[in-house]
């Protein structure tokens, strides 16, 4: 409780103390001027509070929210054998927050002998599955290909494609990821459709993406989802979590570091908080500061 | 006639999709899934024809020597480089060790992830220079940014580590997050439902055109 | 610190691609040919990229071979659908193109159309339906007014048909301040994801390029 | 390639740039309302599913078990469940088309998940299951059951909620769209967005500098273009009005053929048509960050008085109004687009939310598609205000007359159970 006071009271004197520096003009003017800052040297500062806490980590804890804890708990929940439909919808633009999760989930998938039908609705994505699958799947659990997991690789169509899964998954993807036909794959002749499914771990950076697989096969294939997504699409999706269509979220690259803590893994998301700490300080300082230099140059008279 | 036959057929194609949701029966989920399946491959062909526009558009551009030539000429001989690696790969094109994966972790995906962060810097500056709280809604808009920034990140969680439970800043951002912000874009998620509702409705209906014609005035 | 080495396969293009990431880079100091060469790099090699997966996922194994091996010869509909969009660079078979895109804007219309009814309409409407007081579980039972409060009187703003006088401007007004709060949230998930994302561009740099730590 | 605030779609660099030729349709308008009806009562009529009881043969306990046809399918389903006797660990299930004839296995099911759905059966044809256990004491004997017959629903019932809702909402946008034609006077209240699009414009007039005006950095597939483009006709025509410069850039041909279009309208209906300057209209490049850059270099160097950004916008809204805040102009922004909102609101001087970007452009074109659309939404909110009200009392008495004994929310009231989504 004392904590919470003492910050409350470090609040109260700064604002005390600007309150009365700024009647200062010549402090009023220099804040003022503060304005016309070359924003290069913002840019600079960027560069330094996220190279910084790379090179020096400080290894500040994480806390897992509610949302990640019911992620978790989802695949948690799975029995050995079952079968899981992982969709991974981006593309390297999002891959500092998704590849990690991307990761972690497969890992978590292969501790519980769980079975993988991984596919891409996002051109980009193959590359990023195959290189998650094999390093983690394959190097680190042993899972055969074809028997334990499959990629089936990049489909056009967006939502076109989540409706044709639903109603056959072999139909759709008439051969994997490369190029060999799905009737030789073992754990193809298992999976029928969306029904014989019993998790989607949609990893999904916009469009084609969560929304689109609630939106078209949870209620009508009463699929369970759990999604992991980019921490801009993150807000949208917490309506779906309110209602029950999504049973579990992991937002941004905080959600990816909350998931490695709960599965006691310090990977790439993990790493990475310190630097994002750092650099949300300084937007929250440029955003007080830039409004300062705009009230000194008001009461300056200045437009 | 060229127009009126398409324009009929957009309008059964929709027709079809939209009770496909409601009729189970194989006399409408037959055709249903007929056009699920053809139109993936219709769409593959559109994206194709992105392709192609980019050749037209900048080969014009390096035909007439216009602005930037020479970048028009790296950007179509890169194009084709894909494409011809691409093909000459085969069908295992994509498996780790082909020249093509070599390409696309050298450039698609380094290029296409460093335009995105970009924005990191754009949106400091951006904060620096373009935030103003100059009302209510914009203080209301800045103090649930400012929760939200400092409960997502582990400083937030470091600072409030003793505070009283409930009142945590990680609890205060979820409580903002699942709570009034949610409240909100549920308003705004059934007036999008809406807009798309109506919209293609007028498609199916056949009365979403005379705006599309180019050069047509409303 | 052991760097990528240029002489492999392998490490030649982790090089290429830090070069090319601080060509980008450069941007920030001011346009520069770099830049615009790695724009347009990156323009041709991501058009040629679609292309190619475009025609190994979907054209050939769905549409090509089957219908050379005889079977789905239905889908040569769509295979001819798909040409027909390409009527549009030869003079006058324009309007070809207009059947392939009957049946793109015709599906999507559908799909859409029921998509967004079920799931962000009834279903989200379905969720809204909270009880107000709960015995035993007063928190929630405050929440779950706030919350009908707030979209109830976000509603309200979104409501073009009458003017915004007494108390329809009070609910709007309400209703605003709950959309400025979701705003504020979603700059908050904004600037993260992109901080995120330069945290990734420089844990390549420092890792698989210049090897000074492990990520 | 294109990113996008939280939508990147792959579909991207010039891909989408395909016209959309497809005219208004004087003649027919289909009967949609009349066909759904027709369906729904088809769905009454149809026969009730044939349930077979088990009959066993043999004196050990053999599963007791029932087939029933799935509902709402398209009559391939048919639902298998039995209660089996203690110490039956797995049931192997076979299916066959007479009760002695050849029975094929479908497949060896653990026993206590007590059913097995058989998703590939002949449609209308009888078929008979014969289940047989395994448990540590061997086979039970096998019980045949059947004659059932799959049969395939006309309406799914469980989406009776769905074509409620969309049935009220498309008869409001018909009705309105029809009224509206007829020429009835809609009332659409004036958005303030409008008379902050308008001072924008007089500001730019007084500086002498030109207003600059982004349709948005869409094509003309994604309605907030057209919505845009709407609003450019009347800012072009008090534009015409004050003899100001404009400047518009565009990044799909369609939309700048368009734009062209309705700034020539707004000189003309502004009886200025000699001032109207061709070249105002620009077509820049459908590459994203290319296009950014260059309305940059614009905002840089004519150094518009005022911005105006209304459209569909992804990543480049931040980069946009940060340059055009640094010239001191004034700017008005408006998207649909939820995830651009946050940037807009902190550094325009007006943004218009969401939906009000439709409202604007009804309001200003009063074009009967435009107004339909908004009024039907409209009459469609009040119904789900009304709902809802309705409900959480409804909730509210029902919670208090059997209040929830574990965790919240697993209990609900009949009213809102019918609108459970299937």
């Amino acid at each position: 409780m004392t904590s919470l006071l003492v910050f409350l009271a470090i609040l109260a004197a700064v604002a005390l103390v600007v309150a009365f520096l700024i009647r200062i003009p010549s402090v009023a003017t220099t804040l003022a001027r503060m304005r016309r800052l070359d924003r290069r040297w913002i840019f600079l500062a960027v560069w330094v509070l996220v190279m910084v806490p790379l090179l020096f980590p400080l290894k500040l804890p994480v806390a897992p929210t509610a949302r990640a804890m019911q992620y978790y708990e989802q695949i948690d929940r799975l029995k050995a054998g079952d079968i899981v439909l992982l969709s991974a919808d981006f593309d390297p633009a999002a891959g500092p927050e998704l590849v990690p999760m991307l990761k972690t989930s497969i890992m978590q998938l292969c501790r519980k002998k769980v079975r993988i039908v991984g596919d891409c609705l996002w051109p980009g994505g193959p590359p990023l599955l195959e290189q998650a699958f094999s390093e983690v799947a394959r190097d680190t659990f042993h899972y055969r290909y074809g028997e334990d997991y499959v990629n089936l690789g990049f489909k056009e169509g967006r939502e076109a494609v989540m409706l044709a899964m639903g109603n056959s998954i072999p139909g759709t993807f008439p051969s994997d990821f490369r190029g060999t036909p799905v009737s030789k794959l073992p754990l193809m002749g298992k999976v029928t459709n969306l029904r014989s499914v019993k998790l989607l771990v949609n990893v999904s950076a916009g469009y084609p993406g969560t929304k689109e697989w609630v939106q078209q096969t949870q209620s009508r294939f009463n699929l369970k989802i759990i999604s992991g997504c980019t921490a801009v699409s993150a807000p949208e999706y917490y309506a779906y979590l309110q209602s029950g269509q999504l049973l579990g979220l992991l937002g941004g690259m905080a959600g990816a570091a909350e998931y490695e803590k709960m599965a006691g893994v310090t990977g790439a998301a993990t790493k990475g908080m310190d630097a994002q700490s750092s650099v949300h300080l300084l937007v929250m300082l440029c955003i007080l500061l830039g409004n300062l230099a705009h009230w000194a140059a008001r009461r300056l008279g200045e437009r | 006639m060229q127009r009126q036959i398409p324009l009929i057929l957009t309008g059964v194609i929709g027709f079809v999709m939209l009770l496909y949701f409601f009729v189970p029966h194989p006399f409408i989920s037959g055709p249903g899934h007929f056009f699920e399946d053809a139109v993936i491959i219709v769409v593959a062909f559109a994206i194709v024809l992105g392709a192609a526009n980019l050749l037209t558009f900048n080969g014009e551009i390096i035909a007439r020597r216009g602005k930037d030539w020479p970048y028009k000429v790296v950007l179509l001989v890169s194009m084709f480089a894909m494409i011809a690696i691409g093909l000459v790969e085969g069908e295992r094109y994509l498996e780790p060790e082909t020249v093509f994966s070599w390409m696309y972790n050298t450039f698609y995906a380094s290029m296409q992830a460093t335009m995105f962060a970009l924005l990191a810097f754009f949106i400091a500056s951006a904060a620096f220079r373009a935030f103003r709280i100059r009302n209510l809604e914009a203080g209301l808009l800045a103090v649930a940014a400012l929760f939200v920034m400092l409960g997502r990140v582990p400083i937030g969680n470091v600072i409030s580590a003793h505070w009283p439970n409930g009142i945590q800043l990680p609890q205060i951002s979820d409580w903002i997050m699942e709570n009034p912000q949610n409240s909100a874009k549920r308003a705004i998620l059934m007036g999008a439902a809406l807009g798309v509702m109506s919209t293609g409705l007028r498609i199916i209906m056949g009365i979403e055109g005379s705006f599309a014609r180019s050069g047509g005035n409303s | 610190m052991h760097p990528a080495n240029p002489l492999t396969f392998e490490g030649l293009g982790v090089w290429i691609a830090s070069l090319l990431t601080l060509f980008i880079f450069s941007f920030l100091y001011k346009d520069n040919p770099f830049y615009k060469l790695a724009e347009h790099l990156f323009v041709g090699i991501s058009a040629g990229y679609y292309v190619m997966q475009e025609w190994w996922a979907v054209i050939y194994p769905q549409c090509v071979k089957p219908v050379a091996h005889g079977e789905h010869l239905l889908m040569i509909i769509p295979g001819v659908l798909g040409l027909f969009l390409f009527s549009r660079f030869i003079p006058k078979a324009g309007w070809l193109s207009r059947w392939s895109l009957a049946i793109i804007i015709g599906a999507y219309a559908g799909i859409k159309t029921t998509g967004f009814a079920q799931g962000d309409l009834v279903a989200q409407f379905q969720a809204s339906i909270l009880p107000l007081y709960v015995p035993g579980h007063l928190g929630a039972s405050i929440n779950n007014v706030l919350f009908l409060a707030g979209l109830l009187s976000t509603l309200v703003f979104f409501f073009f048909s009458t003017e915004h006088k007494g108390a329809i401007k009070g609910t709007a007004q309400l209703g605003v301040w709950f959309l400025m709060v979701s705003f504020g949230a979603a700059y908050g998930f904004t600037v993260m994801a992109r901080v995120s994302l330069l945290i990734g561009r420089f844990q390549y740099l420092l890792d698989p390029w210049l090897g000074v730590t492990r990520f | 390639m294109r990113p996008r605030a939280s939508r990147p779609s792959p579909l991207r660099s010039g891909t989408t740039g395909l016209p959309h030729p497809v005219p208004r349709l004087r003649a027919t308008s289909f009967a949609v309302l009349g066909f759904l009806a027709l369906v729904a009562g088809v769905a009454r009529a149809q026969t009730p599913p044939a349930t077979a009881r088990a009959t066993t043969t043999s004196s050990l306990p053999a599963l007791s078990a029932a087939a029933a046809d799935v509902q709402n399918d398209n009559g391939q389903a048919l639902h298998v469940q039995w209660t089996a006797p203690a110490g039956v660990e797995q049931v192997i299930v076979e299916r066959g088309s007479t009760p002695a004839g050849p029975f094929t296995v479908l497949d060896t099911v653990s026993a206590e998940g007590g059913s097995f759905d058989d998703n590939d059966v002949p449609r209308g044809k009888p078929v008979f299951y014969r289940l047989t256990g395994l448990g540590a004491h061997g086979p039970t004997p096998p019980a045949v059951i059947g004659p059932v017959v799959a049969v395939a629903q006309w309406f799914n019932t469980g989406r009776t909620n769905v074509a409620f809702f969309s049935v009220i909402f498309f008869a409001f946008v018909l009705f309105f769209l029809w009224s509206s034609r007829g020429g009835r006077k809609l009332f659409v209240r004036r958005i303030a967005g409008i008379d902050a699009i308008e001072e924008a414009v007089g500001r730019a007039t007084e500086m002498g500098r030109p207003v600059l005006f982004v349709p948005g950095v869409q094509d003309i597939d994604d309605i907030q273009t057209m919505a845009a483009l709407v609003i450019l006709e009347s800012v072009a025509r008090t534009a015409a009005q004050y003899e100001t410069k404009m400047i518009v850039p565009t990044n799909y041909p369609v939309p700048f053929t368009l734009a062209q279009e309705m700034v020539k309208n707004g000189f003309l209906e502004a009886g200025r048509p000699e001032s109207y300057d061709p070249n105002s209209v620009r077509y820049i490049t459908s590459e994203q960050f290319a296009y950014v850059a260059a309305i940059n270099g614009i905002i840089l160097r004519d150094r518009p008085a005022a911005n105006l950004y209304l459209g569909a916008f992804f990543a480049e809204s931040l980069i946009l109004a940060e340059t055009g805040f640094s010239t001191g102009a004034i700017q008005v922004a408006g998207t649909a687009n939820v995830h651009q909102l946050p940037f807009m609101v902190v550094a325009c001087d007006y943004t218009l939310i969401g939906e009000e970007l439709y409202a604007a452009s009804a309001y200003l074109s009063r074009e009967p598609r435009l107004l339909s659309t908004l009024k039907g939404s409209d009459y469609m909110k009040v119904v789900i205000i009304l709902l809802l009200l309705i409900g959480s009392v409804i909730e509210t008495s029902f919670v208090l007359k059997n209040p929830p004994t574990q965790s919240l929310g697993q209990v609900s009231s009949p009213f809102k159970s019918w609108f459970r989504t299937e």
